[in-house]
């Protein structure tokens, strides 16, 4: 039986730690920029629907994505920029999903983090919440009766995400079929406007992990270095064959729930507390202070993320959108059996 | 003074809440937030205590309205989207639908579902769901279409003893502007010719009562006078209503927005082809939206769905047949 | 060697086991026990971790079928009653059914919902589900009425690439024989002439067939030949026979089992007055379950539910209309 | 926090224990009378449709019912004859149910174990497992609305319903709401023919009501007075106002799933634990142990008891079936908004 006592505490893997937590970086810093022309482009009224941003969750994100390998599963949610792009979303195919590119991989059909690429492991999030995670362990089941080893499946849901009947029973089931699953709870304080305190009464969400059977891992989410570390191990431990593991990060979304939300509502207790802290300027000062970079190389880092951005975007803007003439209007694969009726 | 069709919700529920303390609310960030979309905005602080945020949970959100109005509570549900309310379905056609003709006893819930299509809402946040519910035995499915029957059926909803799932527009939520609240309505369960004429008539509902009010306009340009019947309501559907407009005019379209398999355009065209078949002076039309979900970029959307100009099309086809 | 219709189901099962290392079989006790009704009797031995018991987690169920799928497989789902499938409805119809229209991803599952009523059932064992998946695009909705087309049809539904509901009928499990397991079927997608006729048709599908053939039978002795045409799938629903039908008979009577608003009789009634209303003699009609929930004792559900002397009390008044 | 350690060892109450235990005694026993009829009918033909029986888990069930008042809310599954019984359901309404008799609550509508009378507290269950937890929850709500204290909630489930969405939906609410709601799971070791171990992967149930910051309780449910004491506890800590409480109770199905079953699956090795003990012989000893009654009294109770049966189900199936052409077939309660078509 798990106790509450097996909860992770970090246990830092020092070889290669430079070289990942630069590669994170990278990806947290394009997630910032990236997100950071998207709202100014809503502003401006170029993009159509919603647009959710992720500041503040980089670092959380990030370390799902490097930890990750090709040939895996990964089934991101609202907040997951930096981790997409660590998966290998093209920049190009996000801005164009953003943009309703019909170019893109949605194609005008969807929009902004309702994109993925099935196919290639990356799993196309639907809105109701929780029921990635049963999806992702079948995903599982499927490479596990290929006799497909070595492989990781990860889903990432919020604290509201949690109290769905669809998390229940998807990690529950996970857990029977001791599947290499890794369920990334980023707990940013609030479900839209909804505070913890009206989602769920346990102390911690982490808590939840031993009534499931699976190992919980806890973490400042506002702490790169303890991101990286800690989602690192959970994703070994899921490859290594010990089953599903949840991770539980506590840390605060710094904008509102999407670009329409100006988060009047978030305590201003919270945004002054540790748990408020910018999970970039953490990064920059735990990179400066191990001096693997200086403000100036980080500086030039972010001008040149900042300049591709610009350019997928440009591309972006400058194809094709949708044509309802060039649509099919068909939703099933095989045509014969479509109706196409109006 | 102007009042929208959302402020005309918001309103409502303002008033079931000074009128009846049966009446709660609890949903999705409906307290101080006020809503997704702003539709219980101030009622937690001008109800202190009577307007609940849930947990992501619509399950348990219409179990809980379920057990509160078996205790004799008038609870209201609301949905952030109509499409979530999938995860609440089983409670409401299982549970809340069965209880009185289980049971004996009511079960007076209102759930609220923010339904329909907007300009970038994607395949998750514009379904039209009325066609799953009024399947169901036990449940009453309102389609409000004006700013009046927004305030007066929410109202009216509250007050039915029986699980009401009502169906508000969003599209319609800042397009549509009223002078005044209404101090009286037509019953529930009684549909309104919104518009009267004499050579076609037009069954719809919710949203698509405006592109069809918009169709009938244009086509009186050409001196066609296109009679438009606003259902309200499709369940109970007020066939008599309907039927009384295609004797008058002997040509029928019905317009919905949901997608084309059953629903409601399917039910009144067999309710006409069946209960008033002589009265037909020409073969019944049906215009639905497409058979793919609701595409989100507007210039798929605006195919997707029909609009008053796909209207136009197929009411000059219906006039000359 | 008679075979039944439950039989028959599994030996679709064992045969597609057999022939394809993509399929599996994922449900509530479908392992050694073989299943509430033993659909799958034996198979978790016959092939060995390729028949899993799942949790009682109907959306997680679906769930797993959906990711499975998407990596290439072919699985299987059995809901232990139809009744229970609202709890995985929002994997089928938001996830499953949009997986390629969205991502041009197949999403290749087969739910299998044994449905519809039998005596004692009672409200939440013996529901016909089928208006709910077929209102959704995206979907393949089947409805098996004979033993042939439980064997043909099941395997004909994993083999295709998108996801398909499969509605076998409870009431048909063990009551239908036939002599042998089918060698050749049918394409899905069409329906079947069951018995011609040129009086009149019925139109209907799934445990109603046998009501209507015994109606048909029955009418026979004054010396009426009634058609009776089986759908086989509702969605795609085959137009074109029903059509045909209707152009021979000039009446038409659709018979469901499920409740009676909206739905599959709402379906091809609007689609023959809308496309074939010059061919019809006499106004359609439809005969549907009452609209209540589906009662538990056999008094109350065999008035519940269309028999064939509800169907020949229809008849005798179509035939004089 | 609570932790696993608050999860409550037995602490026997002591005044009144005889006259508790003997009034639950009572109504375990009507209710293995009531079952073991209803069986030799269902057998004989003249019970329609399933029968779901509750041998061995009468104690569990017994124990909840008594805890309870007039005035609680009570929400019973499928193996809860005896609860029911205690909790003020008439013997003869229970056999008209399972009869049909159009006289019974339930009409002929309803048959077998979905059988309630909402407005007295007592509710009936729908089959879709799980739902009844939030429903109970709503019921407290109302309650709470009206200024009503010293209410407890309760409902019953299964091993096998803990695993669906409902159940944690409505467990999480509760907490958050920190209602008098009394969860009681059977964990009899099989959901139909599933075994645990396909169920669930923690090492015990009662670890999850950590994950939902609720208090977990643990008994030995074929131990009668273990049942009493520790469901008694969840029941006065709720009323106390403590929040929900959950109660997991081991113990085996002595039975199959239903008299259709003959339960071939069931590990027996279990059946010859201490945890395939009948929990009817265990009161016996129990109560013939401390003198509270002799084998003799014992017996002639229970004829009494079985004197009871007989006379209600003879007087069910005497009654009138339903009649179709006396129904209204109506599903509204407004008769105005019907529609009535077929
Ligand atoms: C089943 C379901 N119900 C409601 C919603 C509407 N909704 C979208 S995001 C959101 C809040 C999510 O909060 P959380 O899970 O904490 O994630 P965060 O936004 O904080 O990253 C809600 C309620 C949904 N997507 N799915
Ligand atoms: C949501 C749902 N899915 C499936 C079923 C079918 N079903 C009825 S009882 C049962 C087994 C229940 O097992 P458990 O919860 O352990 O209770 P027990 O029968 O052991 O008392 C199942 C699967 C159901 N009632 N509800
Ligand atoms: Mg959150
Ligand atoms: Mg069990």
């Amino acid at each position: 039986m798990l106790q509450t006592s097996d909860v992770t505490s970090v246990k830092p893997q020092t070889d290669g730690r430079r070289e990942r937590y630069l590669a994170a970086f990278r990806w947290m810093l394009l997630a910032r920029v990236f997100e950071e022309k998207l709202a100014s482009l809503y502003r401006g009224g170029k993009v159509i629907g919603g647009v959710f941003l992720s500041k503040g969750q980089e670092a959380l994100s990030a370390a799902l994505g490097v930890a990750l390998r090709k040939g895996d599963i990964y089934a991101p949610l609202i907040r997951d920029s930096a981790g997409r792009f660590a998966f290998g979303e093209s920049l190009l195919d996000a801005a164009r999903t953003c943009i309703g590119s019909r170019l893109g991989p949605m194609r005008g059909r969807e929009g902004n983090i309702h994109r993925g690429k099935p196919r290639e492991g990356y799993y196309a999030m639907i809105s109701h919440l929780g029921v990635m995670v049963s999806t992702v362990s079948g995903g599982l089941v499927a490479r596990r009766f290929k006799g497909v080893r070595d492989v990781v499946g990860a889903t990432c849901i919020g604290d509201g995400g949690t109290s769905t009947g669809s998390f229940h029973e998807g990690l529950n089931m996970a857990a029977v079929e001791k599947l290499p699953l890794v369920v990334v709870v980023a707990n940013n304080q609030y479900a839209y406007s909804t505070p913890t305190s009206q989602q769920f009464a346990c102390a911690d969400l982490v808590d939840r992990a031993i009534g499931y059977g699976v190992r919980g891992h806890k973490i400042d989410g506002t702490d790169p270095q303890a991101c990286f570390d800690v989602v690192g191990e959970a994703v070994a431990r899921a490859r290594a064959g010990e089953g599903p593991q949840m991770v539980v990060a506590d840390l605060l979304r710094l904008v509102g729930h999407g670009e329409h939300d100006d988060a009047h509502y978030v305590n201003h207790a919270l945004k002054v507390s540790p748990i408020g802290r910018d999970c970039l300027e953490v990064a920059r000062a735990q990179i400066t202070a191990a001096a693997w970079m200086n403000a100036m190389q980080i500086d030039s880092l972010r001008d040149q993320l900042q300049a591709e951005v610009e350019s997928a975007f440009a591309t972006a803007l400058r194809e094709p959108l949708p044509d309802p003439n060039l649509e099919d209007w068909r939703a099933l694969s095989t045509e014969a059996l479509a109706e196409g009726r109006a | 003074m102007a009042i929208t069709y959302l402020e005309a919700i918001r309103e409502a529920q303002a008033k079931l809440l000074a009128d009846d303390p049966r009446v709660f609310i609890y949903g999705q960030d409906v307290g101080n937030f006020g809503g997704a979309f702003k539709a219980t905005k101030g009622l937690a602080k001008e109800f202190p205590g009577r307007v609940l945020d849930s947990p992501i949970s619509e399950d348990a959100q219409v179990g809980l309205a379920i057990g509160a109005a078996i205790e004799g509570m008038r609870p209201i549900i609301e949905m952030q989207f109509a499409d979530f309310s999938t995860c609440g379905l089983n409670q409401i056609i299982n549970h809340a639908a069965t209880m009185f003709w289980r049971t004996n006893t009511k079960c007076p819930i209102t759930v609220r579902l923010p339904c329909g299509g907007t300009a970038g809402g994607g395949p998750f946040h514009s379904q039209s769901m009325e066609a799953l519910y009024a399947h169901y035995p036990g449940l009453i499915v309102l389609n409000p279409a004006t700013v009046e029957d927004a305030y007066s059926m929410l109202i009216a909803a509250v007050h039915i003893d029986d699980p009401v799932v009502f169906c508000e527009h969003k599209y319609l939520y800042y397009h549509l502007k009223a002078d005044a609240l209404p101090t009286e309505a037509l019953p529930i369960g009684k549909a309104r010719v919104a518009r009267p004429g004499r050579d076609a008539t037009i069954v719809t509902y919710s949203a698509m009562l405006h592109e069809a009010l918009a169709c009938a306009e244009e086509l009186a340009k050409d001196g066609w006078q296109i009679e438009v019947v606003d259902l309200r309501s499709v369940k109970p559907l007020d066939t008599d209503t309907i039927l009384g407009s295609v004797a008058r005019t002997g040509r029928l379209l019905v317009v919905g927005e949901a997608f084309p398999w059953g629903g409601v355009t399917a039910e009144v065209v067999a309710r006409v082809a069946t209960e008033g078949f002589s009265l037909l002076d020409a073969p019944p039309m049906r215009l639905n939206a497409k058979d793919t979900p609701v595409p989100y970029h507007p210039n798929l959307w605006g195919t997707h769905r029909p609009t008053a100009r796909a209207i136009i099309g197929a009411m000059r086809e219906l006039l000359h047949a």
